[in-house]
């Protein structure tokens, strides 16, 4: 199938009429996955938004129920949001990334209806990276710049088209709907050559990281890697994986709502408990248990990396702290076990 | 006790809090005296009735003072240990105990009167109370005018008004009798009548006013609101003169003393009016000599001159005539000071009437058998600062000379601690403690909260529907009694609380009624009373923050009180019972400086039955007095000071330590360790600091390279030793060192100090000629007489002016002095035998005592006092007190008294068994702490500091004063005071 | 889709009772409003909740009733942060939210046949009393062999469940060891640290498991001692107590390792601990 | 540049060789282009890695809080500016501190080279002196480095570390006193003007708290918004309590802020951080006539009440 870059504002009109559609919008420099209400306001032109299209899926801050108690009882109201929705130009990075999220909002025991719900209504239009930045390691995190992993489409550009390839039967019905025309075979040749040209320069190595992780957790490579960090969240809140919330009140009285916020493990007081004992009191244990979650603990348990290589982190921290050093320096660290 | 303004209050309270039973005599139906009508008080311009206010609070409940108000002493028999004091109260036909003060009988009374709080410039009911704030808050029916009184079947509204059933016009005048053991003399004083002084205008010009009515104008209080207005046509004034030394300094009506306080209060006066104009006021100050010779008062003037822009016009002032355009603006004729004659016309004339004693204190000195000087004030007798003729009797305050509301403190505080000396005997006898019935622990206990609304009788009852705040208080969580109360303050309403408090098990009590500032301490007491911890106890001012504020609003104001209801309540539910805490008390002292204040605080401390170190770091006890050889009034100081050195050496209680000083100092009041250069080291509960001052070292008028050049205290020296009885020509130069840039401050004594030498050699050959060139001749109070006295026997004294000093040149065996004067305006050529230089008085090196003890210093390197109107020998650091010319520049009499005033507040202290500490203080979450510092440098009290190891603030509870400025500064909100906690604050917010 | 694990059930508190004598741990008793409500509530001993006091928020409890104990909920709660504050201070009457029941529970199948030592110290005893509750039910107690407790706190008055301590006191079917840190009038019963006395019981570890909850100090010196009595990991069972959120293995807040204290504990063996690193 | 980077390393170098210190804190290259990144030296060897150029714009005062034993830093004047207030704070033990004073005329502003490249992603950097040439696929721009350079070091005078006990490279020239016309010119609009000012800016906001962090002076163990007890403000990044956290923030810096920029530098988002702190430091300056941390003597502004303070700041317009 394949779309005319002209004609996409109108493409994405038609969907706003039956969908919340989602696309990146620019702002300034960068540009950050919005809502919008016009095709016009979607700018494709950055390599990829700021913070990760995850937040529609699993808002920053979201409303959980809403409740009011009564000597009787309590009512409870809960807050599932079953729009449809559509994120349109999510690169195969942030895809994937969902694909890993969702073995988090569905475990063995027990299942997230607001992520879910969201998830089964919301259809992912992604598209491709003809030009991935020297910051992006997608190649060597499972996926690619034309991995169309977890997508329902994917968009090729091949200059002045997008050339549409079906992913799943949502993404085929989306497509019928929309009464694409079909590519020709120029512009499937096209797009394959797109697909070879993309390069990806930067490569991390990840051999041996997982058997490194299994036994250094005590190692004094932690005492170093974390020096510099600063503590912020700004790399949690920038990874298209991190899921770490927060449940608070916010109430009057009685009446109030339930809310779940981003939360995250590089902030003090995340695992501190009511008695005063934290099971992470430092930076170095903090660092490591983002660096062991991503590259460990989620293999362990759902046997893939908790890391896309978007790059993101690495471009906001204000320290530049570079993840793929870090794994560098982990990996070419003497493993010294207690 | 006679009298209940400023001195009184002071006085009852020091002899009070150090163990004595005090009897508070007040003609008027309430206490405070002058200082609540006052506006603003110089030179720190504080508001007059703010900082008096609590410590009338203070006084009013203090368990050792009874106020008798209406009350005058009519008869005094015995001795001193033992008088028996004959009391006449008059009847003031309300009961003080039953009238909560809310003011629905004056809003009935039908008869208006002038007010006299206001200087007659406005009305007051014949049932009043004498100012909002008064103690005892409670109305007085004013005999004269009543109708009901007149005729009891007339009236009688207020009656009806009154819910509290406190009025009673058949009162009769009741005659007591009391045992006593001293009486202290502190009637005041009254304002010269200006209308005796014709050509001033007042009482015929409707735009000349005294100061006095100007300060009610001024006040927020006063009849306009603060409103600066001219009385007679409410027209805003945009030129104000001041008119000084109105019945003061005039021989002619025998008002031959300065008054003081004038000069000053003049200039405030000016200096506030312009800060009450949203336009540009014009204001001018016609003076003689301008008399700023106080702490810190000569910055003021040179603000007031240079920052303010008040005009100072150095002239005498013939009269004020109307200028007959209709306008009402006076015409102030005057004269300059080189003779030419001068007018301006102003909107308003401000005559700055000066201090008399009051009318009837004749009657009342002979019935105590106290002399009076001409004047009819009592001059404390020499070197006393305090005592009168008749032992046992002693005298503060503006009745003793016209005197600053500082100076009447101290004062206040040296007759309490004389009296205290004379009667330490008999110290802890009468005084009464309150006895509480054992606490209830209400720890872990849920939450059970008892409201009790005030209807304040119709002053909150008749805009907020009380009721439905009744009701609504029922719903509110932890709330498990609700009930509406006429007067939540009567005695009645007390009993029904602490009745609740056990029929309900409640464990936390707010009361919604008026000021926690007034009535907080009560309702603690009630919760005490109860058995509950006082700090269960939350207070919603639901009256001046909602009734009276909202009137026009009722259904608003009714909603707005069930908020701060349910911000009390929910505040409430967070309080816990707060315990004080209670710390060892040592009574020694120790009095640093040996010189007469060192000496004088000694020898108080002593007999009044207290251990004193006197540590002095010359070799020798006299200090500085140890050079002077008169008094100011020609006492014989070397044998004072031998005579007070003799008494020290016999005293065993005083151990002297001469030739060392202060080498370490330690702890805090009651818990003081200090360490000697010698190696000594002892403990002690409080230190007296008087340090003493030093004679400037001149480097100008070519001191020190002509030997005739000599200063005051050299020349005493050479006048005692009859040096000078050949000198021919003598010149006297004042303001050596003082009043300039690196000194900007007044040193006081010199002018008096210069007259009095003169006068000495006038004495010793009338044929000398004296010279005594000054700025501003500051004889004030009744050292006046003694400039008049030296001009009458023919001292010369010419003015110069700051940027024209006189010139000092050697010439042979003389030198000559060239100095411009302001009249001729021609250079007066003086060949001198002897040049005096009146020579700076300036501080010793204090910076190592002020580190040790915590205390500051001012600018210029004297003692900082802890407020300058109300705590003159007090630090912010508790238990550390300081007296003499450490302080600042004063004569030897006034240090005598503040060497006495200091040890009248120590003994307030040492007189307590421990040091006991409210429970209300700061708190330190070490986890929160960061050890940054703010709160230890912002903490007044300097409870609080950073632990050099642990790195995290740790309070000293026993100097907290739980103010709360550590914990507001505190950004890792690491502090908190206990009971006012960040997360009560939020919860008050969040309940909203 | 499952029931929203979020949504909590609301209870309503029937009584709230001060435990011990200082006033800081109160024994909450929440009933169910109807009987639907509590069949959605199965649980076992062992097992946690998250209470939620409307308008404050919600943390994670261990039940301290027993499954045998119909109609009720029943937990132990210390003063320590907004949430139990907030409980301490409430009315009976008032209704709160209930959410669980979460997390695993003590290995009831594997125990059968064996022989079992509770030790608790402190008020850690809350789901250690819900199991002995449990075991000690006429219909379970066959199932289990001998029954060992040993319960220490600082002093008499810290004891939580003094009525039924001198109840199973009085039992033959279950031997009650209590003792108190330092000896105080009027106690009969041991003195000494838990470590010590659980030396001086020194239970067999034969065929037996041994279940321990307490302060770490106390779980650190005990574990020596149940080493020399023979216990091997796998025979020691033990709960953990880190700070939770959502108590469903989402939040990310208890993760130790790869495990989710919330939904892959709160109860773990030895054994399974020492694969886990220290962060608990 | 490169002749102070090998002074750099050389004093490094002789410290730890000497034994002079512990730790020497400095700037090593960064991962990406107009980037460098805090290094953290403990053997003379590793001496090398030290780095000196445009790019050195982080604070290294942050890391000097809590340290044992002897430190080295390398600081430029907003380094050493924290570091005296933090000194002040009892947080830096002056004697356990070598300072490496490096004069600095300004660091360049990543933001501002992405702007300039409108997205376009910069791969390489040559230094030509007054210009640098920023290169990327197919593109080259040259940019002047005052253009690029951040407005906080456009605006600083003190380039010329406060204190230091080596001083490496030449003071740079004094610079005319900062006319904050920044904050004048947001003064000079309305206040509605200014609060949709500010609510469009931290609209943005991710609560990520990159700037608290990345600000050597705010070290609370525990940040207002991260306590429960009370509850000061919520988490979630609504506008109103983004603004409310900004405000915070600002008001816990008065008279401690030494106007580094850190955390604008910091925020992801781009967040005119710097607008708003810059009007507490003029406020302070104007008023109390107090700079934080440029000289060890004075004491902190709001540490101390004098009778004679301005009071203004009470005043509502």
């Amino acid at each position: 199938m394949i779309i005319s870059k002209s004609a996409i504002s109108g493409l994405l009109d038609k969907l706003i009429a039956e969908y919340q559609v989602y696309a990146p919008v620019k702002e300034g420099a960068y540009s950050l996955f919005k809502q919008i209400k016009s095709g016009s306001e979607a700018d494709f032109s950055n390599k990829n938004s700021k913070i990760p299209p995850k937040g529609i899926l699993f808002p920053q801050s979201e409303k959980l129920f809403s409740y009011s108690v009564t000597p009787e009882g309590a009512r409870v109201d809960e807050c599932v949001d079953s729009a449809q929705k559509v994120i349109f130009g999510v690169r195969p990075c942030d895809a994937k990334s969902l694909l890993l999220l969702d073995n988090v909002f569905k475990n063995d025991k027990y299942e997230d209806p607001y992520y879910l719900t969201r998830r089964a209504n919301t259809i992912l239009v992604g598209m491709g990276c003809n030009d991935p930045a020297a910051t992006c390691f997608c190649t060597s995190m499972n996926t690619g710049p034309f991995d169309s992993t977890g997508m329902d489409l994917l968009l090729v550009d091949t200059g002045d088209n997008y050339v549409v390839e079906a992913v799943s039967d949502k993404g085929r019905e989306l497509a019928a709907k929309l009464g694409l025309a079909a590519a020709g075979d120029a512009d499937n040749a096209a797009a394959a050559k797109v697909k070879e040209a993309a390069e990806v320069a930067c490569q991390v190595t990840t051999e041996g990281l997982k058997a490194k992780l299994d036994g250094n957790f005590y190692d004094e490579i932690w005492d170093r890697v974390h020096e510099k960090c600063l503590g912020c969240g700004s790399c949690t809140y920038s990874c298209p994986t991190c899921h770490c919330f927060d449940i608070v009140d916010d109430a009057v009285d009685c009446n109030g709502c339930r809310i779940r916020n981003w939360d995250s493990c590089m902030y003090p007081l995340f695992t501190l408990h009511g008695s005063g004992h934290n099971p992470r009191t430092g930076g170095k244990e903090r660092m490591r248990q983002r660096v062991m979650h991503k590259f460990k603990y989620f293999v362990d348990n759902f046997n893939a990396t908790a890391c896309v290589g978007c790059g993101r982190c690495i471009k906001n921290c204000p320290v530049n702290l570079d993840i793929r050093e870090v794994l560098a320096d982990i990996l070419g660290s003497e493993a010294r076990d207690k | 006790m006679l009298g209940s303004g400023i001195a009184g209050i002071q006085a009852s309270l020091d002899l009070a809090e150090s163990g004595y039973y005090v009897y508070l005599v007040e003609k008027q139906p309430a206490i405070g005296g002058t200082m609540p009508m006052l506006d603003k008080t110089f030179p720190t311009n504080d508001c007059s009735m703010c900082i008096l206010s609590p410590k009338l609070v203070d006084c009013g409940r203090h368990l050792n003072i009874q106020t008798l108000t209406n009350s005058e002493l009519v008869d005094l028999q015995g001795e001193p240990g033992n008088f028996k004091a004959t009391i006449n109260t008059k009847a003031r036909f309300v009961d003080p105990d039953k009238c909560t003060g809310c003011g629905s009988c004056a809003e009935e009374c039908p008869v208006k009167v002038d007010d006299e709080f206001n200087q007659g410039l406005g009305k007051r009911k014949a049932i009043y109370k004498l100012y909002a704030q008064a103690y005892p808050n409670a109305y007085a029916i004013d005999q004269t005018k009543c109708l009901k009184i007149k005729k009891p079947k007339a009236c009688g509204k207020c009656l009806e008004a009154c819910q509290a059933g406190a009025i009673d016009h058949t009162m009769q005048d009741q005659t007591i009798e009391l045992q006593i053991g001293s009486v202290i003399l502190v009637p005041g004083f009254e304002a010269f009548d200006a209308g005796q002084l014709s050509y001033y205008g007042y009482g015929k010009l409707p735009n000349v006013i005294t100061s006095l009515e100007f300060e009610r104008i001024l006040s927020a209080s006063g009849p306009f609101g603060g409103h600066l207005i001219r009385p007679s046509d409410h027209k805003e004034p945009q030129k104000v003169a001041w008119i000084q030394c109105v019945g003061s300094r005039n021989c002619r009506i025998e008002h031959g003393y300065c008054s003081s306080v004038c000069c000053m209060y003049a200039i405030k006066e000016a200096v506030i009016a312009k800060e009450h104009t949203p336009y540009e006021l014009d204001t001018a100050i016609f003076f003689m000599d301008m008399r700023t010779y106080g702490k810190e008062f000569e910055k003021y003037y040179d603000r007031a001159k240079n920052e303010h822009g008040v005009r100072f016009i150095r002239s005498r002032v013939y009269e004020i005539t109307d200028t007959f355009d209709g306008s009402g603006n006076v015409k102030i004729r005057y004269a300059n000071e080189d003779g030419t004659i001068s007018e301006e016309i102003f909107d308003l004339a401000v005559l700055s009437i000066g201090l008399e004693p009051p009318k009837d204190i004749v009657e009342l000195a002979g019935k105590l058998g106290i002399e009076l000087n001409k004047y009819n004030f009592a001059e404390p007798t020499s070197l006393t600062g305090v005592g009168t003729n008749k032992p046992g009797i002693y005298v503060a305050g503006a009745f003793s000379g016209p005197r600053d509301i500082p100076e009447t403190v101290m004062q206040a505080s040296a007759a309490a601690g004389d009296s205290a000396a004379m009667l330490s005997e008999a110290r802890g006898t009468l005084v009464k403690k309150k006895e509480y019935p054992a606490e209830r622990d209400v720890a872990g206990e849920r939450v059970r909260t008892g409201v009790f609304i005030c209807h304040c009788g119709i002053n909150i009852g008749s805009v907020v529907k009380v009721p439905d705040v009744v009701e609504y208080a029922k719903t509110l969580p932890g709330v498990v009694f609700s009930d509406e109360k006429m007067y939540a303050c009567s005695q009645d309403t007390a009993g029904q609380i602490k009745e609740a408090i056990e029929k309900y098990n409640l464990n936390r009590v707010v009361v919604a009624s008026c000021s926690p500032r007034t009535h907080e301490p009560m309702f603690q007491e009630t919760l005490k009373e109860a058995g509950l911890n006082a700090n269960l106890f939350e207070m919603a001012n639901i009256r001046d923050q909602c009734s009276w504020v909202h009137q026009s609003e009722p259904e608003k104001a009714t909603e707005k009180a069930k908020d701060l209801v349910k911000m009390a309540v929910t505040k409430a539910s967070l309080l816990e019972p707060l315990q004080g805490i209670s710390l060892g008390m040592n009574h020694d002292a120790l009095v640093i400086g040996g010189g007469v204040s060192g000496m004088n605080a000694a020898l108080n401390l002593a007999k009044q039955g207290y251990k004193v170190s006197l540590v002095e770091k010359s070799q020798s006890l006299g200090g500085i007095a140890n050079r002077i050889r008169y008094g100011m009034k020609g006492e014989d100081v070397p044998t004072y000071v031998a005579g007070l050195v003799a008494q020290i050496d016999a005293n065993p209680l005083v151990n002297v330590f001469t030739g060392v000083e202060i080498a370490e100092a330690h702890g805090f009041v009651g818990n003081f360790v200090t360490k000697l250069s010698s190696g000594v080291e002892f403990q002690h509960g409080v230190t007296i600091i008087a340090t003493g001052g030093e004679e400037y070292k001149p480097n100008e008028y070519l001191y020190g390279q002509n030997d005739k050049v000599k200063t005051l205290l050299e020349m005493e020296a050479d006048l005692a030793d009859g040096k000078l009885a050949k000198a021919k020509n003598i010149v006297f130069i004042q303001c050596v060192g003082s009043r300039d840039d690196e000194r900007p401050y007044c040193s006081r004594i010199c002018c008096t100090k210069s007259i009095k030498q003169a006068l000495k050699i006038k004495e010793t050959n009338p044929e000398a000629n004296v010279f005594i060139l000054y700025r501003d001749i500051r004889t004030y109070g009744f050292y006046e007489e003694m400039y008049t006295e030296a001009r009458r026997k023919g001292v010369i004294f010419v003015r110069y002016a700051v940027d024209k000093k006189p010139v000092v040149e050697a010439a042979g065996d003389k030198v000559r002095v060239t100095v411009t004067d302001h009249v001729l305006g021609v250079p007066l050529i003086i060949e001198a035998d002897a040049v005096g230089l009146a020579a700076a008085v300036v501080p010793v090196e204090n910076n190592k005592l002020s580190q040790f003890f915590k205390v500051p210093l001012n600018q210029d390197g004297f003692f900082l006092e802890a407020h300058m109107k109300l705590r003159p020998v007090d630090f912010g650091t508790d238990g550390v007190f300081m007296c003499g010319l450490a302080h600042g520049p004063k004569n030897l009499e006034e240090n005598v008294a503040q060497a006495k005033a200091a040890v009248a507040r120590a003994c307030t202290v040492l007189a307590k068994e421990s040091i006991d500490v409210e429970g209300k203080c700061a708190m330190v979450n070490k986890k929160k702490c960061v050890g940054c510092g703010v709160c230890e440098d912002v903490c007044p009290a300097k409870a609080i500091a950073v632990d050099a190891t642990e790195k995290v603030a740790v309070v000293n509870e026993a100097l907290c004063k739980g103010c709360g400025a550590c914990s507001s500064s505190c950004r890792c909100g690491a502090l908190n005071v206990k009971g006012c906690t960040n997360e009560q604050i939020m919860a008050m917010i969040s309940a909203l | 889709m499952q029931r929203n694990p979020y949504l909590p059930l609301p209870m309503k508190l029937v009584k709230n009772f001060t435990e011990t004598e200082d006033k800081l741990i109160h024994t909450f008793t929440f009933e169910y409003l109807s009987e639907e409500d509590e069949k959605s509530f199965p649980y076992m001993p062992g097992q946690f909740a998250e209470i939620c006091v409307f308008g404050k928020g919600e943390a994670p409890f261990g039940i301290a009733s027993s499954p045998t104990e119909p109609g009720h909920l029943k937990f132990s709660v210390a003063k320590v942060g907004v949430v139990s504050t907030a409980l301490h201070m409430m009315e009976e009457g008032t209704i709160v939210g209930m959410r669980g029941p979460l997390g695993n529970y003590y290995p009831l199948e594997q125990m059968k046949g064996k022989n079992v030592v509770i030790i608790g110290g402190g008020f850690a005893f809350t789901t250690l009393r819900s199991l002995a509750t449990y075991m000690l039910k006429p219909e379970h107690r066959g199932d289990y062999g001998n029954l060992t407790v040993i319960y220490g706190a600082r002093n008499p008055g810290l004891l939580l469940y003094k009525e039924e301590l001198a109840e199973w006191d009085k039992r033959s079917d279950i031997d009650l060891v209590c003792t108190i840190d330092r000896p105080v009038e009027g106690w009969s019963g041991r003195v000494g640290f838990i470590p010590n006395v659980t030396k001086e019981v020194s239970p067999s570890s034969d065929n037996a498991v041994a279940i321990i909850c307490g302060p770490p100090v106390m779980i650190k010196f005990t574990m020596p001692v149940l080493e020399e009595c023979g216990f091997k990991p796998e025979q020691v069972i033990m709960s953990l107590e880190n700070r939770m959120k959502c108590g469903i293995g989402m939040c990310g807040r208890c993760n130790v390792g790869s495990k989710y204290v919330c939904k892959d504990g709160p109860v773990f063996t030895r054994a399974e601990l020492n694969q886990l690193p220290n962060e608990y | 540049m490169q002749k102070l980077a090998a002074a750099i390393q050389d004093a490094a170098k002789k410290l730890l060789d000497d034994q002079k210190v512990d730790l020497v804190v400095g700037f090593a290259r960064g991962s990406l282009p107009l980037r460098s990144t805090p290094g953290f030296i403990r053997k003379s060897c590793d001496a090398g890695k030290l780095t000196w150029d445009y790019s050195c714009e982080n604070n290294l005062a942050n890391y000097l809080r809590k340290r044992e034993g002897k430190v080295a830093v390398v600081a430029k004047g907003c380094d050493t500016r924290a570091i005296v207030a933090l000194i002040k704070e009892n947080q830096i033990n002056r004697d356990n501190l070598y300072i490496i004073g490096v004069p600095c005329s300004g660091m360049i502003d990543r933001n501002k080279a992405d702007e300039l490249l409108d997205g376009k992603e910069l791969l390489e950097v040559e230094d030509k002196g007054d210009t640098l040439v920023l290169k990327g696929k197919g593109f080259a721009v040259e940019a002047k480095l005052a253009d690029l350079c951040h407005d906080t070091c456009k605006t600083c005078c003190y380039g010329t570390p406060v204190v230091y006990d080596m001083l490496i490279g030449e003071p740079v020239p004094a610079k005319a006193e900062d006319n904050f016309d920044d904050v004048r010119a947001f003064e000079a609009k309305s206040p509605a003007e200014r609060k949709k000012m500010l609510a469009e800016d931290l609209s943005k906001c991710i609560r990520c708290y990159a700037c608290r962090n990345a600000c050597p002076m705010c070290y609370c163990p525990e940040c207002f918004v991260d306590c429960s007890t009370p509850v000061w403000i919520e988490k979630a990044p609504d506008t109103a309590d983004n603004m409310l956290f900004q405000s915070v923030r600002v008001l816990h810096l008065a008279g401690r802020c030494v106007d580094c920029g850190a955390c604008d530098r910091a925020c992801p988002m781009g967040i005119n951080l710097r607008g708003i702190t810059r009007k507490m430091v003029k406020e302070v300056k104007e008023l109390f006539g107090y700079e934080a941390g440029v000289n060890m003597e004075d004491k902190p502004a709001l540490n101390e009440f004098t009778a004679d303070d301005p009071q203004p700041f009470l005043v509502k317009e």
